[in-house]
C-alpha cells in the first residue's frame, strides 16, 4: 500500500519540478587517470580506422605509452595533492572513491600496464615472416588458423595493432574497479576490463587453438561468475535499498537514520545480506583466482599469448584485490564476524591447493598459474587481518608481486623453439649452461616467488603474515608457512632443471630481445631487489595509503 | 657513538660480498685471475677478522661490542644492528680463517673438464669462488647480527649460494660416471635446501610471532636482541608459558636442522658426500656452526624458561646424535660420508654442551665449534686430496697409501687423531670441557656421552687402517704425495690444532665472559662441588678440606 | 732446580718434532739425534736426582708451574709439573732404560728405511711417558696417558704393510681407550666432588667426602689401570702388541708404559686407602691377572708372546701389591723397577736372538743357541734367574716382599692372595725355564742352510749387559736397610704388614715352589726332545694358546655384535629416518597428482565446481550467522 | 499482488540459467543461459526497486542490458571464430588444456 503511494509520488515529483533533479557533478581532474586512459583507447580505435597500416604500430605504441605515462603522472599529481590522505573524498557523485588505496593501486596498475605494453610491442622474438617483423599476436585473428586467409595476412605482414586500444580499455576498467564506490560501478568496471581480456586471450600468433580455447573458457566462466556477482548485487540492493557502499554499510551496521517501512521489510532479512554478500565475494574471488574458483587460471594462463598472460596475472590481481579490500573494509565491516571465518577457509585451501597442485605441473606457464593461485592465498591472509596493517601489507604485496610476475612471464617469452615459446619444463633443462644470464634472472624471480629473503617476495610475505599474526590469525600464518615450504619445492625444481641438468641437444634457443622486453625484465629485476633490500620507502607509501574513504 | 667510528663489522662482511661480485664478473678466459682475486678477498677478510679480535676487549661490561646500529625497515621493527660478543668473535675468526684454505684447496675443483666444449658464457670457476665468498659474507654477518630479523634473513639467504655450490660442483666422475653423479648431486642439493628451508620457514612463523608479541606488549614491535632481553629482565615483556615454548620450538627447529641434530640429520651425509671436499668443509665447519651459534645466542637468550623446559629432551637427542652418528660412521663405506656422520656425532657434543647450562659446557661447546671446524677441515681436505688422486670415495678402493704417500698419510692421521680428540690437540680440550660440564649437572648423560670417545677412536682408526696401511693396492701404486699447494693448506691447520691444544687461553679468555653473560641471562649457576677445597693454586702441597656444612656454619 | 723439570719432557719432545717433521734430509743422522735427546733427558734426570738426594725427605718434592692451561669458570687445569720421589723413580727408569733401548735400536733397526721415523716415535713416547709421571694433576696425567697410547699405537703398527701389525695397533689403542674412558670419568667425578683434580688438593681431601664417591673414583681409576697395564679384563691387546719391533716391546710393553697403571694406583693411594672396596677389586684384578698371564705364558711357542704373558703376570704382582695399600705400594714400585730391568733385558735378548735367526720367533725352531750367541745367552740367563726370583737377584727381593705382603693382608683373603702369588711364582719358574730351555739348550731345530745364528753387534749387546747388571744387583741394592721403602715413604706412606706366617716361612715356600716349577719344566723340555711342531696338547694348553679364549669371546660378542648393530643402524637410517621424510614428499606428490585430476579441461566441470564453491560459500556464511 | 513472487521467479530463472550452463554442450546455448541469468538479475532489480520505491534498481537494469549486449558482441566473436576453426560449437571439444 504505502509502497504504491511512494512510487506514485515519485512520478508526481518527476512531473512536478524537473529543475529539482540535481545536475551531476563530475570532478574531471580527480578522475583524470581513468579518463586519460579511456580517451587514449578511443583515439586508438580512431587510429586503427584511419591511419595506414604501416604507421599504425608506432602510432599505437606511442599513444599507449604516452597515455599510460600521463595517467601515472596524474595519479602522482593527485597523491601529491593530498587526495591520497587528507583530501580523500568521493568523486562523480559518490560513484568513485579517490583515496589512498585507490591511488596506490591505480599507480601500480598503470606502471604494470606500461611495462606490459613493452612486452606487447616486442617484435624481435619471432622470426620475421616474409621480411616483416611480427609480434606475438595473430596476423588476422578472424582467419581460420593455417587457412589461406591467414597465410595471406601473414604474407601481407598484417599485425593486430588493435591490441593496444583493447589493452587500454582493459586498463581503464581496472583503474575504476578498485575505486568503484557503489556496486553498479563495480559491476560495470568488472565488465569493462574483463571483455577486452577475453579478446586479448584469443589473439595468440602461435598455437591459436589453445589460444581460442583459453578465450572461450575464460569468457564463459567469466560471464558465469559475473552473473553470480550481479545477482549478489541485486540481493544486496534488495537488502539495503541502495547500492552505494556507504549506504549499505550504514544499513548493515543498523545505522540507518530513518527507516522507511518499505525498507524495514527487507532490511531485517539477513538472508538477503548474507547470500548477496557471499555471491559478491564469489565474483571477486573468481577474479583473484582463489580456490575453488581458480579452475580457469591454469588453462587461460597457458593458452593466452604470454604478454597477455603476464599482464592479466599482474594487473587483474591488483585490481580485483583492490575491489575485494574495499568491499570487505568499507561495505561489510559490520559483518566481519561472518566473512572472516569464511575467508579463513578460502585462504587456507587456496594457499595449500595452489602449492600442492603446482608440484606436478610440467608446463612453465601452468606452473606460474598455480603459483599465482598460491600467492592469492597469501594475499588473502593479509586481507583477513582486517586492520590498517592488513590493508597496507596487501597493497605492498600486490605491488611487489605484480612486478615479479610480469618479469617472469617476460622471460618465458624469450625461451623459444620451432613451435614458438618452449613452455614445457623438459625443454628448460640446462638453460643455465646455455645462457646463464637469462637463467639467473629467472632464478631471481623464482626465488622471489618462493619468498627467499632479500627479495621483494620475502618482504611482501612477511608483511602480510605479520599483519595476519597481529590480528590473531597465528595458525593461518603457520599454514601459510607450510604451504610456502611446499611451494618452494617446485620453484627449486625449476632451478635444478635449469642449472644442474645437462642441456638437451634439441633444446630451445634463447631469443635476444629488443630494448622493449629487456626494459620490462630489467624493471622486474630492479623492483624485486629494491623492494627486497630497502622496502621501507614503499612500505611507508602503502602505509599512508592504507585508509579507505567512505 | 658506534656510528661515528669505522664500521668494522660491516666491512668484514662487505669485503667478501664485494669480492664475490667482482670474482663473478671476471671474464671466462681469465680463470686464474678469478681464483687469485677470490683468495685475496678472503685474506683481506681474515685481516679484518683479526682486527676485530684485537679491538675486542674481553673484560668489557656491555654484552656486545663494536656495535653498529642503523634504521632499516621501520614497519617491521627491523634495525641493521651489528655487534659481537666473545663467541661471535671466535666464530668470525674461524670462518675468516678457514675460507682461504677452502679456496686454496678447491683451486682446481671448478676447472672445466678436459675436452669440454668452450662456452664463453658459462663460467663455472668464477661462479664457484664467487659463491664461496658470498657464503662467507652471509655467515659473517649472521654471526654479527644482534637483530633477530637481520640474522634470520642471512640465515636463510645463505642457503642459496650453498645450494648452488653443492648441486653445481662435485667430485670428478663418481663411482658410476658423471651422469649418475650429477643426479646424485642435485638430489643432495635439493635435500639440503628443502630441509633447511622448511626449518627456516617454521622459524619465520616464530619470528613473526615474536614480532606480534613485542608489538602487542612494547607498543612497537622490535627484533633487537638486547632490547628484548632487557625488556624481559625488567618485566615489561612477559611471554606466556605456552607462547614462549612455541616460539622457542620454532627457533630451535630451524637451528636443529642446520646443526644438524638427530633425527633431522640425513641431509648432511648426502650433501657432504656429493659436494667437493672444500664445499663439504664449508658446510660442516662454517655454515652449520651458525645453527649451534644461534642456539646459544638466540634460543637461550630470548627464551630462557622454555630452554630449560626443553633441555631434557634436547640433551637426550644430542646424546642419540653422539652415539648414533659415531656408530653410523663406523658402518660407512664412503670416506666423505664417514666424516659427515662423525660430524653429526660432534654436533651432538656441541649441543650437549650448550644445553648442559654450565660454564664448562657452554665454553666447551664454543671451543668445540672452533676446534671441530679446524679439525674437520684438516681431515676433510686431506681426504679430498686423496680422493682427487684416485677418483673414488670408497674406502675399499684404497690401501697402503702410507707406503707411497707418507706425508699425505701422516697429515690424514693427525686430522683423524684430532677428530678422535686426542689430548694435546685442540678438540680434546673442548670435548673434555663439554663432558665435564654435562657431567657436573647430569652425571648419567655425561657418562654415556663418554662412550663417544671410544667409538670415535673406532671409526677413525678403522678408516686409517683400511685406507693407509696394509699392502699397497695396485691403483694406489702411482699415487704422488702432497703437492706444495696442498701442504700450504694442511700444515697451518695442523699447527693451529697443536697450538690451541697446548695453549687455548687466548680463545678461552675471549669466550668466557660471553658464556658468563649467556648463563646469567638464562639465570643458571654452575653446580657447586660437594666438597669445598681451598685449592693451593697448582701446588703439590696438600690443602686441607672442609665439609660443606662447616662452610655454612662459618658463615 | 725445578725449572729443569720441563727440560726432561722438552728434550725428547724436541727430538720427536725434529725427526718427524725433518723429512728425508735427516734420514742418515736420525737415529743419533733420537738417542742424543733421550740421553740428554736421562742426564737431566740424574742431575735432578742428585739434587734430590741432597735434600731432606720432606723437602724433596719439586714443583714447576708453567702456565694456566684450561681456565673455564671454576674449572682450571694447569700445565704444571711435580717431581717427588715417586716421579723421580719413574723418571730414572724411563729415561735410563729408554736411552739404552734407543741405543740398542740403532743396531736393531739398521736395515729399516724408516728408521728415522722409528726414533721419532720413540722420542715421542719418552716425552709422553715423562709427562705422565711428572704431571701434577690428573688431567695433565691424562694427556700423557693418551700420549703413550698414541706412541704405542704408532710403534706397534710400525710395520704397517703387515695387516696383522696394523690390526694389533688398532686393537691396542681401542682397548686402551676403554680404560681411558674410566680415567676421564674419574676426573669428572673428582671435579664435581672436589672442584679440582690436582693431586695435592684431591688426595688431601679424601677424608672430606663419602666413601661411595671415593669407591667410584677408585674403580674408575682401576679400569684405566687395567687398560694401560693389560690387566684382566682388558689384557687382550698386549699379546698382539708383540707385532711391533722388539725394542718397542722391551721399552713400552715391558719396562715402562704398561706399568703406568701401577703408577696411577700408587699415586692415588690416598683415594684407595679410603675406599677398601676399591682396594679389594684391585687385589682381585692383580691376583687373577698374575695367574692368567702366567698360564698363557706357559703355552706360547712365540718367544715374544711368552714374554708378554710373563709381563702381564708380573704386572699382576705389582697391581696386587698396590692394592694392598701402604703395606704394598713401596714393593709394587720396587718390583716395577726391577722388572723394568730384567724384563727389558729379556726382551732385548729375545730381539737379539731373532736378529740372529732371521726374525724367527717360534721357539720350536730354536734350540742350542747358547754356543752361537754367548753374550745374549748370559744376559738372558741372568734376566731369567732374576725373574724367577733366584735368591740374591733383584726379582727375589721384590717378588718375595709382595708375596709376604699378600699374606699380610690377613684373613682368608690373605691366604687366598698369598696362595695365588705363590702359585704364580711356581708357574713363572716353569714357563721361564721352558723358554730358556727351548731357546738355548737342547738340539738345534733350525736348518743351518737357511739361518746362520750369530751374536749381535756391540751397539746391541752393551745395553743388554747393562740391563743384566741392573737385574742382578738392583733388588739387593734397594733392600739394604729398606733404602727403597724409606725413599718412597714420604709419598706413598709405608706400613709394615703383619703376616700370619713369618717372613722366613714365606721365603722358604717361595724357594720350594720355584724348584717345583723349574723341575717340571726340566722334565718336560730338558729331558725330552722338543718337537719342532707343537703337539695338540691338553685342553688347557690349547685354551692357553688362544689366550684362554678371552679373545674369541671379544670377537664373537663385541666385534661381531658391533658389526651387526652398525649394519642395522645404517639400514634404519636410510629406510626409517630418511624414509620418513622422503615418504612425506612422495605422498605430497601423490596428493598433487590426484588433485590435478580435478582440472579436467571441460568448461562445464569447472562451472560445476564453481557452483559448488558458491553453494559452500553461501552455506558457510549462513552458518556463521546461524540463520 | 505481492512483489516477493517476482523475486521467487527471478531466483527460479537464475537457477534455470545456471543449470543450463552446466547441462548444455553447445556454446551458444550455454551463452544464452548466461544471458538468462543476467535477465533474472534484472527482474530482481526491478522488483526490489519497486519494493523500495526508488529508481536505482531500474537504472541498474538498463545498465545490465547494455553490458549483456556488450558481452554478446565479444562472446559471439569468440565463439564464431572457434567454430570456424573446429567446425563445432560444443564446449566439451575445447578441452585441449587440462591437468
Amino acid at each position: 500500500m504505502s509502497s504504491v503511494a511512494s512510487v506514485h509520488s515519485l512520478w508526481t515529483v518527476a512531473a512536478g519540478a524537473p529543475d529539482r533533479i540535481p545536475a551531476p557533478r563530475i570532478e574531471y581532474a580527480q578522475l583524470s587517470p581513468t579518463l586519460i586512459v579511456l580517451g587514449a583507447a578511443v583515439v586508438g580505435i580512431v587510429i586503427e580506422a584511419f591511419l595506414p597500416r604501416r604507421s599504425r604500430y608506432y602510432a599505437q605504441l606511442l599513444l599507449s605509452v604516452v597515455s599510460l605515462a600521463a595517467a601515472f603522472a596524474a595519479v602522482i599529481g593527485l597523491a601529491a595533492g593530498g587526495f591520497g590522505s587528507s583530501k580523500a573524498h568521493l568523486a562523480a557523485m559518490g560513484a568513485i572513491a579517490v583515496d589512498g588505496p585507490a591511488l596506490f593501486l591505480q599507480g601500480t596498475i598503470l606502471l604494470v600496464s606500461l611495462i606490459a605494453v613493452f612486452t606487447f610491442a616486442e617484435r624481435r622474438l619471432d622470426p620475421a615472416a616474409h621480411g616483416n617483423r611480427v609480434d606475438s599476436f595473430a596476423a588476422q585473428p578472424a582467419a581460420v588458423p593455417g587457412g589461406t586467409a591467414e597465410q595471406a595476412a601473414v604474407k601481407a605482414g598484417f599485425t593486430t595493432t588493435e591490441v593496444f586500444p583493447i589493452l587500454l580499455f582493459a586498463v581503464g576498467g581496472m583503474l575504476i574497479f578498485p575505486a568503484a564506490n557503489d556496486l553498479l560501478t563495480l559491476f560495470i568496471a568488472l565488465e569493462v576490463f574483463s571483455l577486452p581480456l577475453y579478446i586479448l586471450c584469443a589473439l595468440a600468433r602461435r598455437q591459436r587453438l589453445l589460444s581460442q580455447e583459453s578465450a572461450v573458457k575464460y569468457f564463459l566462466l567469466g560471464a558465469f561468475s559475473s552473473a553470480f556477482l550481479l545477482f549478489g548485487v541485486a540481493l544486496l540492493y534488495g537488502y539495503a535499498g541502495t547500492v552505494t557502499y556507504a549506504g549499505i554499510a550504514e544499513v548493515v551496521s543498523d545505522g540507518a537514520k530513518q527507516i522507511d517501512p518499505a525498507l524495514a521489510g527487507t532490511m531485517g532479512n539477513d538472508a538477503l545480506l548474507l547470500i548477496g554478500g557471499a555471491l559478491l565475494l564469489m565474483g571477486l574471488l573468481f577474479k583473484v583466482g582463489a580456490v575453488p574458483f581458480h579452475m580457469w587460471t591454469p588453462d587461460v594462463y597457458q593458452g593466452a599469448p604470454t604478454p597477455v598472460t603476464g599482464f592479466m596475472a599482474a594487473a587483474t590481481k591488483v585490481a580485483a584485490f583492490g575491489a575485494l579490500l574495499r568491499l570487505l573494509y568499507v561495505v561489510l565491516p559490520g559483518m566481519r564476524w561472518d566473512w572472516r571465518p569464511v575467508m579463513w577457509g578460502v585462504a587456507i585451501i587456496t594457499m595449500l591447493g595452489g602449492a600442492i597442485i603446482a608440484i606436478t605441473q610440467t608446463d612453465i606457464k601452468r606452473l606460474l598459474a598455480y603459483s599465482s593461485i598460491a600467492h592469492a592465498g597469501f594475499i588473502l591472509a593479509g586481507v583477513i587481518a582486517a586492520s590498517r596493517d592488513g590493508i597496507s601489507s596487501v597493497l605492498f604485496y600486490l605491488a611487489a608481486y605484480s612486478f615479479v610476475t610480469l618479469g617472469a612471464f617476460a622471460v618465458v617469452t624469450l625461451v623459444r623453439d620451432a613451435g614458438g615459446e618452449a613452455t614445457h619444463l623438459s625443454k628448460w633443462a640446462g638453460l643455465g649452461r646455455r645462457s646463464p644470464l637469462v637463467a639467473a634472472v629467472f632464478a631471481v624471480f623464482l626465488l622471489a616467488f618462493a619468498g627467499i629473503p632479500l627479495t621483494s617476495g620475502f618482504a611482501g610475505k612477511f608483511a602480510v603474515f605479520k599483519a595476519a599474526a597481529e590480528s590473531g590469525a597465528g595458525w593461518l600464518v603457520v599454514v601459510g608457512v607450510i604451504s610456502s615450504a611446499i611451494a618452494a619445492f617446485f620453484y627449486i625444481r625449476v632451478i635444478v632443471l635449469m642449472f644442474f641438468s645437462e642441456p638437451k641437444t634439441d633444446g630451445p634457443t634463447v631469443a635476444v630481445p629488443s630494448a622493449l622486453t629487456s626494459t620490462a625484465i630489467a624493471v622486474g629485476v630492479a623492483a624485486t631487489l629494491v623492494l627486497g633490500l630497502a622496502p621501507q620507502y614503499f612500505l611507508d607509501l602503502a602505509g599512508q595509503a592504507g585508509v579507505f574513504i567512505r | 657513538m658506534a656510528d661515528l667510528s669505522f664500521p668494522l663489522l660491516t666491512a668484514t662482511a662487505a669485503v667478501p660480498a664485494v669480492g664475490a661480485i667482482a670474482t663473478a664478473a671476471v671474464p671466462a678466459a681469465k680463470r686464474t685471475a678469478a681464483k687469485w682475486l677470490a683468495l685475496l678477498c678472503s685474506l683481506a677478510t681474515l685481516g679484518l677478522a683479526l682486527v676485530i679480535a684485537f679491538r675486542f676487549r674481553p673484560g668489557a661490561k656491555e654484552p656486545f661490542q663494536l656495535t653498529e646500529s642503523h634504521a632499516w625497515i621501520r614497519d617491521f621493527g627491523v634495525r641493521y644492528d651489528l655487534g659481537v660478543d666473545g663467541i661471535a668473535v671466535a666464530l668470525i675468526a674461524l670462518t675468516a680463517l678457514l675460507i682461504p684454505f677452502v679456496i686454496l684447496a678447491g683451486w682446481h675443483d671448478a676447472d672445466p673438464l678436459e675436452g669440454a666444449t668452450p662456452n664463453h658464457r658459462w663460467r663455472p670457476t668464477q661462479g664457484f669462488f664467487a659463491l664461496i665468498l658470498a657464503v662467507e659474507a652471509m655467515v659473517v654477518i649472521s654471526f654479527e647480527a644482534t637483530d633477530v630479523f637481520l640474522f634470520y634473513i642471512f640465515f636463510e639467504a645463505m642457503l642459496i649460494p650453498m645450494y648452488f655450490l653443492i648441486g653445481g660442483f662435485g667430485d670428478r666422475a663418481g663411482p658410476h660416471g658423471e651422469e649418475q653423479a650429477a643426479t646424485q648431486r642435485s638430489y643432495a642439493a635439493v635435500k639440503f635446501l628443502l630441509y633447511n628451508l622448511v626449518g627456516g620457514l617454521i622459524m619465520l612463523a616464530a619470528v613473526i610471532g615474536l614480532y606480534a608479541v613485542t608489538a602487542h606488549q612494547l607498543g612497537a614491535g622490535t627484533f633487537s636482541l638486547q632490547q628484548i632481553v632487557e625488556a624481559r629482565a625488567s618485566g615489561q615483556l612477559t611471554l606466556g608459558t605456552g607462547t614462549e615454548r612455541l616460539l622457542f620450538l620454532g627457533f630451535f627447529f630451524a637451528f636443529a636442522v642446520k646443526a644438524p641434530l638427530w633425527p633431522l640429520h640425513t641431509w648432511l651425509p648426502n650433501a657432504m658426500g656429493e659436494a667437493t671436499s672444500p664445499v663439504a668443509v664449508l658446510i660442516t665447519a662454517v655454515v652449520d656452526k651458525v645453527g649451534t651459534f644461534a642456539m646459544l645466542r638466540f634460543c637461550l637468550q630470548l627464551f630462557p624458561a622454555a630452554s630449560s623446559w626443553a633441555t631434557p629432551v634436547i640433551l637426550v637427542l644430542a646424546l642419540i646424535s653422539i652415539v648414533y652418528g659415531a656408530l653410523l660412521a663406523v658402518g660407512q663405506r664412503d670416506i666423505k660420508r664417514l666424516i659427515a656422520y662423525a660430524s653429526i656425532s660432534h654436533f651432538g657434543f656441541i649441543i650437549l654442551g650448550i644445553f648442559a647450562m654450565t660454564s664448562q659446557g657452554q665454553g666447551g661447546a664454543t671451543l668445540y665449534m672452533v676446534n671441530h671446524g679446524i679439525s674437520t677441515a684438516a681431515l676433510m681436505l686431506v681426504a679430498g686430496f686423496l680422493i682427487s688422486r684416485r677418483g673414488s670415495r670408497l674406502i675399499a678402493d684404497y690401501g697402503g697409501v702410507q707406503k707411497v704417500a707418507p706425508v699425505l698419510a701422516g697429515t690424514f692421521l693427525v686430522g683423524g687423531l684430532a677428530t678422535l680428540s686426542l689430548p694435546g690437540l685442540a678438540p680434546f680440550i673442548s670435548e673434555f670441557l663439554v663432558l665435564v660440564g654435562t657431567f657436573s649437572r647430569y652425571p648419567a648423560i655425561g657418562v654415556i656421552a663418554t662412550f663417544g670417545i671410544v667409538l670415535a677412536a673406532l671409526y677413525v682408526l678403522v678408516l686409517y687402517q683400511r685406507t693407509m696401511t696394509g699392502p699397497v693396492k695396485a691403483e694406489v701404486g702411482g699415487m704422488h704425495d702432497l703437492k706444495v699447494r696442498e701442504l700450504v693448506v694442511v700444515a697451518p691447520l695442523i699447527a693451529l690444532l697443536l697450538f690451541l691444544g697446548v695453549y687455548p687461553k687466548p680463545l678461552t679468555d675471549i669466550v668466557n665472559p660471553a658464556v658468563g653473560h649467556t648463563l646469567s641471562v638464562v639465570d643458571k649457576k654452575d653446580p657447586k662441588p660437594t666438597v669445598q677445597v681451598n685449592a693451593v693454586p697448582g701446588h703439590g702441597r696438600p690443602g686441607q678440606a672442609v665439609r660443606d656444612q662447616d662452610v655454612e656454619a662459618a658463615k | 732446580m725445578e725449572n729443569l723439570i720441563a727440560l726432561l719432557v722438552a728434550a725428547p719432545l724436541v727430538g720427536a718434532a725434529l725427526l718427524l717433521c725433518g723429512g728425508r734430509r735427516l734420514d742418515r743422522a736420525g737415529h743419533w739425534i733420537g738417542s742424543l735427546f733421550a740421553v740428554a733427558s736421562f742426564a737431566v734426570a740424574v742431575v735432578l736426582f742428585a739434587d734430590m738426594l741432597g735434600k731432606s725427605a720432606e723437602h724433596r718434592a719439586l714443583h714447576q708451574h708453567l702456565f694456566s692451561w684450561i681456565p673455564v669458570g671454576g674449572f682450571r687445569a694447569d700445565l704444571a709439573f711435580q717431581l717427588d720421589q715417586l716421579s723421580m723413580t719413574f723418571v730414572l727408569l724411563i729415561t735410563g732404560v729408554g736411552s739404552l733401548i734407543h741405543i740398542y735400536s740403532i743396531g736393531y733397526m739398521e736395515h729399516d728405511e724408516r728408521r728415522r721415523r722409528f726414533f721419532g716415535y720413540l722420542n715421542l713416547f719418552l716425552a709422553a711417558m715423562l709427562l705422565l709421571v711428572l704431571a701434577d694433576n690428573y688431567l695433565l696425567l691424562y694427556v700423557g696417558w693418551e700420549g703413550v697410547g698414541l706412541a704405542s699405537y704408532l710403534l706397534i703398527g710400525f710395520w704397517q704393510h703387515k695387516p696383522s701389525a696394523a690390526t694389533a695397533a688398532k686393537k691396542a689403542f681401542l682397548v686402551n681407550r676403554v680404560g681411558d674412558m674410566g680415567l676421564s670419568i674419574a676426573i669428572m667425578l673428582m671435579f664435581t666432588t672436589f672442584g679440582t683434580f690436582a693431586f695435592g688438593p684431591v688426595l688431601a681431601s679424601t677424608g672430606a667426602t663419602g666413601e661411595g664417591r671415593l669407591t667410584a673414583i677408585g674403580l674408575l681409576l682401576l679400569l684405566a689401570a687395567c687398560g694401560k697395564s693389560a690387566q684382566v679384563p682388558l689384557q687382550s691387546w698386549l699379546g698382539d702388541a708383540m707385532e711391533g719391533p722388539t725394542p718397542v716391546s722391551a721399552l713400552i710393553h715391558a719396562a715402562t708404559m704398561v706399568t703406568a697403571g701401577v703408577y696411577l694406583i700408587t699415586r692415588s693411594g690416598a683415594i684407595f686407602n679410603a675406599a677398601p672396596d676399591a682396594q679389594t677389586a684391585v687385589v682381585a684384578v692383580g691376583a687373577v691377572t698374575l695367574l692368567f698371564g702366567a698360564i698363557v705364558g706357559c703355552a706360547k711357542d712365540d718367544i715374544k708372546k711368552a714374554l708378554a704373558g710373563s709381563t702381564m703376570s708380573q704386572i699382576g704382582y705389582m697391581v696386587l701389591a698396590a692394592g694392598l695399600g701402604p703395606i704394598g705400594y713401596a714393593f709394587a714400585i720396587m718390583h716395577l723397577v726391577t722388572h723394568g730391568f730384567f724384563k727389558a733385558g729379556l726382551f732385548l735378548g729375545a730381539g737379539s736372538v731373532m736378529h740372529g735367526m732371521n726374525d724367527e720367533v717360534d721357539m720350536r725352531r730354536y734350540g742350542g743357541l747358547r754356543t752361537h750367541m754367548p753374550i745374549t745367552f748370559v744376559t738372558f740367563g741372568l734376566g731369567y734367574l732374576a725373574i724367577i726370583g733366584f735368591p740374591g737377584l733383584s726379582g727375589f727381593f721384590s717378588k718375595d716382599k709382595i708375596i709376604e705382603a699378600a699374606f699380610a693382608r690377613g684373613g682368608t683373603e690373605g691366604w687366598v692372595l698369598g696362595g695365588a702369588a705363590l702359585l704364580g711364582a711356581a708357574i713363572t719358574a716353569f714357563y721361564m725355564t721352558r723358554v730358556m730351555l727351548m731357546t738355548f739348550f737342547g738340539e738345534r731345530r733350525w736348518d743351518p742352510e737357511e739361518v746362520h745364528p750369530h751374536e749381535s753387534p756391540k751397539v746391541m749387546t752393551i745395553p743388554m749387559i747393562v740391563l743384566a747388571v741392573g737385574s742382578v744387583f738392583a733388588g739387593g741394592l734397594f733392600s739394604i736397610n729398606e733404602a727403597f721403602v724409606t725413599w718412597l715413604e714420604p709419598v706413598t706412606s709405608f706400613a709394615h704388614g703383619h703376616s700370619p706366617v713369618s717372613a722366613g716361612a714365606v721365603t722358604a715356600a717361595t724357594m720350594v715352589v720355584l724348584l717345583i716349577g723349574v723341575g717340571i719344566a726340566w722334565r718336560m723340555y730338558g729331558r725330552k726332545e722338543v718337537p719342532a711342531v707343537a703337539p695338540r696338547g691338553s685342553l688347557l694348553t690349547r685354551a692357553a694358546r688362544r689366550d684362554l679364549l678371552q679373545d674369541d669371546f671379544n670377537h664373537v660378542v663385541l666385534v661381531r655384535g658391533g658389526e651387526h648393530l652398525t649394519r642395522t643402524l645404517v639400514y634404519l637410517d636410510h629406510s626409517l629416518v630418511d624414509g620418513a621424510v622422503n615418504g612425506t614428499a612422495a605422498s605430497m606428490g601423490g596428493l598433487s597428482g590426484r588433485l590435478r585430476q580435478l582440472q579436467t579441461g571441460f568448461v562445464r566441470s569447472y562451472a560445476v565446481q564453481m557452483l559448488g564453491g558458491a553453494a559452500v560459500l553461501v552455506a558457510a556464511t549462513l552458518l556463521m550467522r546461524g540463520v | 499482488m505481492n512483489p516477493v513472487y517476482y523475486l521467487y521467479l527471478a531466483a527460479l530463472l537464475f537457477t534455470i540459467g545456471a543449470a543450463g550452463v552446466l547441462i548444455r554442450r553447445n556454446a551458444i546455448v550455454v551463452f544464452m543461459c548466461i544471458e538468462l541469468m543476467l535477465n533474472a538479475c534484472n527482474l530482481a532489480f526491478v522488483t526490489f526497486s519497486r519494493m523500495h520505491g526508488n529508481l536505482d534498481g531500474q537504472i541498474i537494469a538498463f545498465f545490465t542490458m547494455v553490458v549483456a549486449a556488450a558481452e554478446v558482441v565479444v562472446g559471439l566473436a569468440i565463439i564464431v571464430s572457434i567454430f570456424r576453426t573446429r567446425h563445432t560449437a560444443s564446449v566439451d571439444d575445447a578441452s585441449l588444456m587440462k591437468l
